[in-house]
């Protein structure tokens, strides 16, 4: 059964990924990434992750892609790229090299990945008295890395500040000068 | 003496003091600005004769030591000591920054607040050139000679000023890169076989003649070797040379081949021949070879010159290559030579690089082509002009005949080939001189050659005591070679008894000595331990 | 067959590899800059697939702890980089990367 | 006082002219003419009073003490090696002393007439005064170095002197010429002193010429042929002689002073004060005798040709000295000496006696435009009458002594090739004297010829006040070399005249002494002064016995027949002057010979064509193709390169983001590759 | 069945440098918004900012003296590790932020740019920065990198008027996505291969086992790696840098050249130092290659730019080759050399770039070469305080340049690192071009002086607060350096 699921969604999340980087309109390319994430949401699943399943589909599909879809929309450039390259040799260095990272990477990790102690802090994914997976995550998340945890509250801060910044119409001031392009 | 009055110190801060103070003095009254030049040049001259005139002519070793904590993590102390080596050099260059500020007072005329700073500082960075005995220290003053001379000849120079700026910076500090490299490198070989990290020249050069393997150490005078070669310039490392003193204010140009050249051939007296005994000596044909190809190659090129500051340049180069010869001839009389012409080619080029100055101000171009018949426009002019050609010729009766002499004789009884041919220099030296003042100075005048005036008493009062010392010190080189022998020996010395290297004597002359009661031990030391 | 045949978590690993990677190639040959961030997405996704993997595999919470950082991560960047292309977008119509090279050299 | 007291003071004799010098030289200016002449006349004569006086010191001793050496301070004390400066005081250097000093002050007062309107008159004597001291402090030295110091003073002031009217621009390159040609030769004493040093550890002629003898033959040669080429760059002996002639650019009491009398005697004196060394290498003494017989006859034949009188007179100055160093390689050395003197006398008298005949025909040196002259100028013509027979060896005036002992000397100690040279070339002496002073002074007049003016030089653009500035003109050049036309007359209808007093005289009185100077050392037993004065010198010298009224008068005989027959071929090509100044008969009778000699065997144009054609192109393909092209050039190529590598780079940063992260991951896959390839081993 | 959550001890003085600039960021931002528009709150804000930094100084200063006799202190459940080493690093940082915060003062009522949002993220961002240094943990070292990039891209493209502004906040968005991601997938990898992400927790377990295969462990490494070179700017991924440097707003740019470096050394010598050590002889020659390609690339590159920021930009990544020798020794000479290097650094180019802010136009985008032309003569103290800052950064003598230099190739020299000395000194000799080319166009009069002007305007009190204090510092170190190599070797101590 995992092995079918796995198969399935693992298929599912690489055509995902792959019609992300193929689809010519970004708004195809963005439905592609909500395969792609959903797909991932399901592969969590099947690892114990029920928590961060949940959130993977409530942040990254409910939140991400929607607001990618709304600059697109916004922008209105939701039209067909043209997929003409005007940089030589890109394509071909971007896929080999794409490729040569991948065969490293499966080359220096491919015999054994996981080589670290198991359950080196004591929480494990399952087994053990530590009840539900929320629970295993949220004891894990506020003891552990409480530091970081408090460090992701400023990073939000910083988002919100940053895109305030960005996105305030520029009414208080002239409008720029457009400088000449090149 | 320890506990006396930091001579040497003084020394160096006097004109740095005196940088400042002028740079914080208003620019609007240059009179004012050009007195506190004038003074504190003049006062550190005054301290350099007081050196002189204290100079112990007995004691071989560094004279009026001083030594402090610096830089500890690295173990780099403010060191300066005096000897016989660097004694001429501290003279000269305090001898030269009056009157290259003399020279400069009416000319070049614009911005003479920076021009005197810059000055002031190059003396500074001179003088903590040939002080320091510290490696460390040594070459941080090495690097900063660059920077003020890199803005006089930026600031104050000729029409393709920017490029010989920049080249001169460039050429001369990827020599210096080297140097630094192999400053480091010896250190930390020292601190690896002994524990101990120091830059203490005296020190390293106690260790370095038995601490390093010879392909070592032969790497290691190479490296140091690259920064002197190209600041004497040996062939073919020079052509520096010719665009730095052609495009430099008449000031920069004396102290540029009076004094700045000179710190190649003070390195490789100072630093090679102590920490590198052994290849000083391996590699002495190499470098005689060099030395005397740049007496002739200097000579010949410098015939083929239309203009007047390159052909002087070329003749230092020329110089510069008896200067080598003396140096690696590996005999008293031939160091002695080397050190005298580095003692007397500051003053007869120097005086050169005035008087080409002073028609420079009047013409505004070095072209030999667009002069002919000063003499008889400039008499006067034109008499110091051939006063200062002869002495720096080597006629007999001026000092730069005493230099080449004994270094030519010293090669001579070392290696023979090699000072026969050097001695044709001597030949070709009348030829590009003589052709040149021909062409310059002889004929008859153009229209506007006849107009130009001729010298003022503040133009002789700056060339004439060059002259005269020139003058003093070819009838009279004693006063200077009893001072400079003993250390000259004490290198000797040094040589023989690191290395198998035995001297070369004329006939009869005893063996090099020691002074009595100095031990091969202290010697070897440099009187570290006294 | 079917039942010794274990999806074991290289399985995860290998997939997230090739969702790295294919992110990567992805930002390196679109011109698209929303479609770059989408790259960027699935390169963040394939390191949460890593992480969860290695959660399972060493039998550790704290790989799934991971996951969050991630995710705000990916959404304060996501929030950011959009805001700069949203600012962009008002001076010029330009929609590509490749459009924007006032600065070479 | 006794008379080594007084030989301490050996030192005044240059410092009184060195003084002078340099009085003239801060004041010359202001003292003016005549003053400042008369001022170095005087002190040129006060060093004259006082080197008699040395010569009586030196001869109120006994023979064998009769040297004095005085120390004045210890000039270079480096290493072991002690050089004074100091003054031997002997036979030797009392004698040049004694010429340099009294033919030396006649000829600084003739300077006092034939410089008084130039301008520089004060800068003039001072350099003639500075020659002096340099000229006497050579010949005084007791050490190598310091007479190597006398030698480049001469040297200078020879350079200065030549290249006097500088504006002339013929002038300014003789003197460079002269310089550098005795730089060649310089170039040989220095390594003979190295060598010196080297051997026997010291430079002092005492020390050195006692230690010669035990010294290894190779050394002794190889010290005395370095000396010798010293010595032929200093005294115009082949190879190195085209400079003496270029030399009569200077004014003529130089030419006659430094170019004569003096200063190219210089060569011989130092052989005198080495001997030692030649002696004891028999080798370097046919070397020597060699070259100068080879000189003697060569420019003896060169000079027979020259329609110049100044150039006439300088091959005769170079064909003499050729003798000298002929008798010098047979080591008589007594018999150069009086030939030095003895020449000084009769060629000081010829030159000065030129100068006048110069000066009163208006600047024109062309002896094929003059003749007859003997009516304008009778002085002068008196004195060089006398002048020439001595020259040509007419007994009983001073050459004929002289060369007879050289002659003669050579014969007796059987160098007959040699010696059949010498006698061709004293064949020549008559040739080419006799033709002189017919030209000038007998025959037709040829000076009204022509009366066009002046063609040569002369551009319109000069401001017409030129010449009364400079005292001459600078576009006139007055040498006229072979193959010249004649030069037209300058006297524009004027007589040409006598010289003023000041230098008559000094012509008369050289000319006089060119009559009596064979006093000094006659064939016969108890006058041969000088040969017993100079005893003390030589006495370890086995001299060859010239010949004597008692012997040898066969050679004597042949030496002067030899003269006579040169005479009396001149006499009979020039007594009636020429029909027509461009035509010599000489050069009819020599035919297709006459160029090449002429021309100086093209000696002096090959190397001015080697100079000006391979050695400049190849001086300048090191400047400009080695130094600037493949030296620089790398060093800018460097920079260059570093340029271009630069620019791939910016062109590589080329504004596309992508391409940026391609860099990245380039990064990355290479970081990866590296450690797959290599960690962990 | 639960465990109750056992709180992790806080010790807030070790926290508190980083919290009190998160505090005062915070507080600008509410400044702002209470107070709108009614008020010019720049000063106010920049006071605010001071405050918070200073307050910030003042812990570190007392951290310092504290740890000087004590262990490190290890906090919030082993994530923060605040010992010497990070107490430096951490002056450095504040350091250059707060001379960034007074240059720009007055350059944000020039451009009329909107002051407490820019201070804000200036302030969040060296916030970020602090974490870096203290951090213990990869995923605080990635939060952190987070936290002091975003602030930054925000800030690079801060200048909405300038297209090239904007362009280069884009640019180093894109690319700092791009290398953080690859980053977090080295964090990931590490995880993996030891099971724990604590930097001391990888050292212990690496300590006690030996891995059968390395492979996952190495590839991790190399992607860490990846990810700190591209903020240090190591070539070959130090693309950004000169468009990022030459776009962004000058004081930015002195900002992210002093600080950032910093911070990212600091993780770099951290993790590498603290995690790794065992796997140096694998890592070293990487970092080795990385160290040659930015001396090179950065020290030739350079030679050809026209535009000062630009030029600096290079120069910025030949000094990262410097600093990344130091890192490569893996000696304790080696590290000391490196924490003077980025502390002399930050004052030099903070130097260099506040010229350019003070001497810039309105406009703050001429900053090519002929821009400049003639500047040191018009005005002499401006323009030879820039001449004096890049010949610093060359390494003349007596000033902090060089002892920096000279601590980097002794520690090259000891480690027998003969290589990376002879191309360092050689890349200083081809960088002194570029350096010297900028100070004489300064010292070469312009055909007219256009700009004068505005180059008359006198500059204002912060600035020139800043000028003097990096001068003076720079100029202190290369004469007296005792007492600061003294620091940066205290500062390796405990690490």
């Amino acid at each position: 059964m995992t092995v079918v699921l796995f198969f399935l969604f693992a298929g599912l999340t690489l055509a995902g990924a792959l019609g992300v980087v193929l689809a010519r309109n970004p708004v195809h390319s963005a439905l592609f990434l909500v395969l792609t994430l959903v797909s991932v949401a399901v592969l969590f699943l099947l690892q114990d992750a029920q928590l961060v399943a949940a959130v993977q589909i409530i942040v990254y599909a409910g939140a991400i892609v929607v607001l990618f879809l709304f600059v697109i929309m916004l922008l209105g450039v939701d039209r067909p790229d043209t997929f003409e390259e005007p940089l030589r040799f890109q394509r071909p260095v971007a896929l080999s090299i794409g490729a040569i990272v991948l065969a490293e990477v499966l080359f220096l990790a491919g015999h054994r990945w996981a080589t670290g102690a198991r359950t080196a802090r004591g929480i494990g994914v399952t087994g053990g008295a530590f009840g539900s997976n929320i629970q295993r995550v949220a004891h894990v998340l506020f003891t552990t890395f409480l530091w970081p945890f408090e460090i992701t509250a400023m990073l939000l801060v910083i988002a919100v500040v940053g895109s305030v910044v960005l996105a305030r119409r520029s009414g208080e001031r002239p409008e720029p000068i457009d400088e000449s392009t090149p | 003496m320890p506990g006396g009055f930091p001579i040497l110190t003084a020394i160096i801060a006097t004109p740095l003091i005196g940088a400042v103070v002028v740079a914080l003095l208003p620019s609007r009254r240059p009179e004012i600005l050009r007195a506190a030049g004038y003074g504190f040049s003049a006062a550190t001259l005054a301290l350099t004769c007081w050196l002189l005139a204290n100079f112990s002519t007995t004691n071989v070793f560094f004279q009026f030591v001083e030594s402090h904590s610096w830089l500890p993590g690295i173990g780099s102390r403010y060191i300066v000591g005096v000897d016989g080596i660097s004694l001429f050099m501290v003279v000269t260059t305090a001898l030269l920054t009056p009157i290259g500020l003399l020279a400069s007072e009416r000319y070049p005329a614009e911005r003479p607040k920076a021009f005197i700073v810059f000055f002031l500082l190059l003396e500074f960075s001179l003088l903590g050139v040939f002080l320091s005995l510290d490696l460390i220290m040594f070459f941080l003053f090495w690097e900063l000679v660059l920077v003020p001379m890199y803005f006089l000849i930026q600031g104050w120079g000729h029409g393709n000023r920017n490029y010989a700026a920049l080249k001169f910076f460039l050429y001369t500090s990827a020599g210096s890169a080297l140097l630094f490299a192999s400053i480091l490198i010896l250190a930390f070989i020292h601190q690896a076989h002994t524990g101990v990290l120091t830059f203490d020249y005296r020190v390293l050069s106690a260790w370095s003649w038995h601490g390093l393997s010879l392909t070592t150490e032969t790497l290691l005078f190479l490296g140091f070797m690259a920064a002197f070669a190209i600041k004497v310039p040996l062939i073919p490392f020079h052509t520096w040379l010719p665009d730095a003193h052609t495009e430099a204010p008449t000031a920069g140009s004396v102290i540029l081949a009076g004094v700045i050249i000179k710190m190649g051939a003070y390195g490789f007296l100072r630093f090679s021949f102590e920490l590198f005994p052994h290849a000083s000596v391996n590699l002495a044909p190499l470098l005689l070879t060099l030395g005397v190809i740049g007496i002739l190659y200097g000579a010949i090129v410098a015939a083929m010159q239309k203009n007047l500051k390159r052909v002087i340049a070329y003749s230092s180069i020329a110089h510069m290559g008896f200067v080598l010869v003396g140096i690696f001839s590996l005999t008293v009389l031939g160091l002695d030579g080397a050190l005298f012409i580095m003692l007397s080619h500051p003053l007869t080029t120097g005086a050169l690089f005035l008087v080409v100055g002073m028609l420079y101000e009047r013409r505004h171009t070095y072209e030999i082509s667009e002069y002919g018949g000063i003499w008889r426009s400039a008499p006067v002019l034109t008499a110091l002009f051939l006063g200062a050609m002869f002495a720096g010729i080597g006629l007999p009766g001026f000092s730069g005949f005493i230099g080449e002499f004994l270094s030519l004789l010293g090669t001579f009884v070392s290696r023979r080939p090699w000072a026969i041919a050097g001695a044709v220099g001597v030949i070709l030296a009348s030829v590009y001189m003589l052709w040149s003042f021909q062409r310059a100075f002889m004929g008859k005048p153009s229209a506007v050659v006849h107009g130009l005036k001729d010298v003022s008493v503040r133009e002789v009062v700056v060339v004439a005591p060059l002259l005269a010392l020139s003058l003093f010190l070819g009838l009279y080189p004693g006063s200077a070679l009893q001072r400079i022998e003993p250390t000259v020996k004490r290198s000797i010395v040094n040589l023989e008894l690191k290395t198998d290297f035995r001297e070369k004597r004329p006939a009869g002359y005893t063996a090099t000595k020691l002074p009595r009661g100095v031990t091969s031990n202290e010697s070897i030391q440099l009187g570290l331990g006294r | 067959m079917i039942g010794s045949f274990h999806i074991t978590p290289s399985y995860y690993l290998v997939l997230g590899a090739a969702l790295f990677s294919i992110g990567a190639v992805g930002l390196l040959v679109r011109r698209n800059v929303i479609v770059m961030f989408m790259s960027i997405e699935l390169m963040l996704n394939a390191v949460n697939l890593t992480f969860v993997a290695f959660a399972k595999a060493l039998n550790d919470a704290a790989g799934q702890v991971l996951v969050f950082f991630t995710l705000v991560v990916a959404a304060a960047e996501v929030a950011v980089g959009l805001g700069i292309i949203v600012a962009i977008f008002r001076r010029r119509r330009a929609a590509t990367a490749d459009d924007l090279r006032v600065l070479e050299g | 006082m006794t008379a080594r007291d007084l030989l301490s003071l050996a030192g005044l004799i240059p410092l009184l002219p060195l003084v002078g010098a340099a009085v003239l030289l801060l004041w010359g200016r202001r003292l003016g003419s005549p003053r400042a002449g008369w001022l170095a006349t005087g002190i040129v004569f006060a060093s004259f009073l006082w080197s008699v006086v040395m010569f009586a010191a030196l001869l109120s001793l006994p023979p064998a003490a009769r040297s004095h050496v005085s120390l004045v301070w210890t000039w270079l004390p480096a290493d072991q090696l002690r050089v004074h400066i100091g003054f031997l005081a002997d036979p030797l250097s009392i004698t040049w002393c004694l010429l340099v000093t009294g033919v030396g002050s006649l000829i600084h007062l003739y300077a006092i007439g034939y410089m008084r309107h130039d301008p520089n008159f004060g800068r003039f004597f001072a350099y003639f005064n500075l020659f002096a001291a340099s000229m006497l402090l050579l010949v005084l030295a007791d050490n190598y170095l310091l007479t190597f110091l006398g030698w480049e003073g001469v040297g200078l002031c020879s350079y200065l002197l030549i290249s006097f009217w500088f504006e002339r621009r013929t002038a300014a390159l003789g003197g460079k010429k002269a310089f550098i040609y005795n730089r060649i030769g310089d170039f040989g004493f220095m390594l003979a002193m190295f060598l010196l040093v080297v051997k026997f550890g010291n430079l002092d002629y005492t020390a050195t010429n006692h230690a010669a003898a035990h010294a290894s033959s190779g050394t002794v040669t190889a010290i005395a042929l370095l000396l010798f080429l010293a010595c032929v760059g200093k005294s115009a002996q082949v190879p190195l002689f085209p400079w003496l002639t270029d030399a009569m650019e200077g004014p003529t009491p130089v030419s006659a002073l430094i170019h004569a009398a003096t200063m190219v005697t210089a060569g011989i004196f130092l052989i005198c004060r080495a001997h030692p060394f030649f002696d004891a290498s028999p080798d370097t003494m046919t070397v020597v005798a060699w070259v100068g017989a080879v000189t003697a006859l060569g420019a003896g034949t060169i000079a027979v040709l020259q329609p110049d009188i100044k150039r006439v007179l300088a091959y005769s100055t170079i064909s003499q000295l050729g003798f000298m160093f002929l008798a010098l390689g047979t080591g008589a050395y007594t018999a150069a000496i009086f030939l030095v003197i003895a020449h000084a006398f009769y060629k000081g008298c010829l030159f000065l006696g030129a100068g006048s005949v110069i000066h009163g025909n208006a600047e024109n040196q062309d002896m094929r435009t003059m003749g007859a002259l003997r009516k304008f100028l009778p002085i002068t013509a008196a004195a060089m009458v006398a002048a020439w027979l001595a020259i040509a060896g007419v007994p009983p005036f001073a050459g004929f002594w002289a060369k007879d002992d050289v002659l003669s000397g050579d014969f007796f100690s059987h160098h007959y090739a040699t010696w059949a040279i010498g006698v061709a070339a004293a064949v020549m002496t008559g040739v080419y004297m006799t033709r002189l002073i017919f030209l000038t002074f007998f025959g037709n007049e040829r000076f009204r010829d022509a009366p066009t003016p002046a063609v040569s030089g002369g551009s319109d653009d000069d401001p017409p006040d030129v010449e009364a500035e400079l005292g001459y003109d600078p576009d006139y050049l007055p040498t006229v070399v072979y193959g010249e036309p004649p030069r037209p007359p300058r006297l524009e209808g004027h007589d040409p005249h006598e010289s003023p007093w000041t230098m008559a005289l000094p012509i008369a009185l050289l000319g006089a002494l060119s009559v009596v100077g064979g006093l000094l050392n006659l064939p016969l037993r108890g006058v041969t002064w000088l040969e017993s004065w100079l005893d003390p010198v030589f006495h370890s010298v086995h001299q060859p016995a010239p010949s004597t009224f008692v012997k040898g008068g066969e050679v004597t005989g042949i030496a002067f027949a030899a003269g006579l027959i040169g005479i009396v071929a001149a006499y009979a090509l020039y007594r009636h002057g020429l029909r027509n100044p461009a035509d010599d008969p000489m050069r009819d009778r020599l035919g297709p010979a006459a160029d090449v000699v002429g021309h100086g065997y093209y000696y002096d144009d090959g190397i001015s064509a080697a100079v000006d054609g391979p050695v400049r192109a190849g001086a300048d393909f090191l400047d400009e193709d080695v130094d600037q092209g493949v030296i620089d050039g790398t060093v800018n190529g460097t920079a260059r390169l570093i340029r271009r590598v630069a620019t791939e780079f910016g062109r590589a940063q080329d504004g596309f983001v992508r391409r940026y992260a391609v860099g990245i991951a380039l990064g990355a896959a290479a970081i990866l590759l590296y450690l797959i390839a290599f960690a962990g081993h | 069945m639960t465990t109750p959550l056992a709180h992790p001890s806080v010790n807030w003085l070790a926290i508190s440098p980083e919290l009190a600039l998160a505090a005062a960021g915070v507080a600008i931002v509410m400044v702002r918004s209470v107070l709108r528009r009614r008020i010019n709150t720049t000063p106010l804000c920049a006071v605010l900012g001071i405050a918070g930094i200073v307050a910030a100084g003042a812990v570190e200063y007392r951290l310092w003296h504290d740890l000087r006799h004590h262990q490190a202190i290890t906090t919030v459940a082993g994530m923060v590790r605040v010992d010497l080493f990070g107490v430096y690093l951490g002056v450095v940082v504040l350091s250059a932020t707060i001379l960034a915060l007074l240059l720009s003062v007055a350059y944000l009522q020039r451009e009329q740019l909107d002051a407490p949002e820019y201070l804000a993220l200036i302030l969040l961002s060296a916030a970020g920065m602090l974490i870096m240094t203290t951090a213990n943990d990869l995923i605080v070292v990635f939060l952190a990198l987070e936290v002091l990039s975003i602030p930054l891209y925000v800030l690079a493209a801060f200048d909405r008027r300038r297209l090239s502004s904007q362009e280069a906040g884009l640019k180093y968005f894109i690319l700092g996505a791009f290398s953080s991601a690859i980053f977090l997938y080295g964090v990931a990898l590490t995880y993996g291969a030891t099971g724990t992400t604590s930097l001391t927790g990888i050292a212990d377990f690496l300590s006690k086992n030996t891995l059968l295969d390395q492979g996952t462990l190495l590839a991790g490494i190399a992607m860490l790696l990846v990810g700190l070179g591209f903020k240090v700017a190591a070539v070959p991924f130090h693309m950004w840098t000169p468009d990022v440097y030459q776009g962004a707003p000058t004081p930015i740019t002195s900002f992210m050249s002093a600080a950032t470096k910093a911070a990212a050394f600091a993780a770099l010598l951290r993790v590498f130092g603290v995690a790794f050590p065992l796997y140096r002889t694998d890592w070293r020659p990487a970092v080795w290659a990385l160290a040659v390609l930015s001396l090179v690339v950065g020290s030739v590159a350079a030679v050809v730019q026209t535009d000062i920021k630009r030029i600096l930009a290079y120069s910025s990544i030949a000094h990262a080759g410097y600093i990344l020798i130091g890192f490569q020794t893996q000696t304790s000479r080696g590290r000391e050399a490196a924490l003077l290097y980025l502390f002399v650094y930050a004052f030099m180019t903070i130097g260099a770039f506040a010229v350019i802010t003070v001497a810039g136009q309105r406009g703050d985008d001429h900053h090519s070469l002929d821009d400049y032309r003639g500047l040191a003569l018009d005005r002499p103290v401006v323009g030879g305080l820039l001449i004096f800052f890049v010949l610093a950064q060359a390494g003349m003598p007596f000033t902090g340049g060089f002892i920096a230099k000279l601590e980097i190739f002794s520690a090259a020299a000891q480690a027998n690192q003969y290589g990376l000395l002879v191309i360092g000194v050689l890349a200083a000799v081809v960088a002194a071009f570029f350096y010297l080319r900028i100070a004489l166009t300064m010292l070469t009069p312009g055909p007219d002086s256009p700009p004068a002007a505005n180059l008359l305007r006198r500059v204002d009190v912060w600035s020139g607060i800043v000028l003097l204090a990096c001068a003076a510092l720079v100029l202190v170190v290369g004469v007296v350096p005792g007492a600061f190599v003294h620091w940066a070797k205290d500062a390796t101590f405990l690490l």
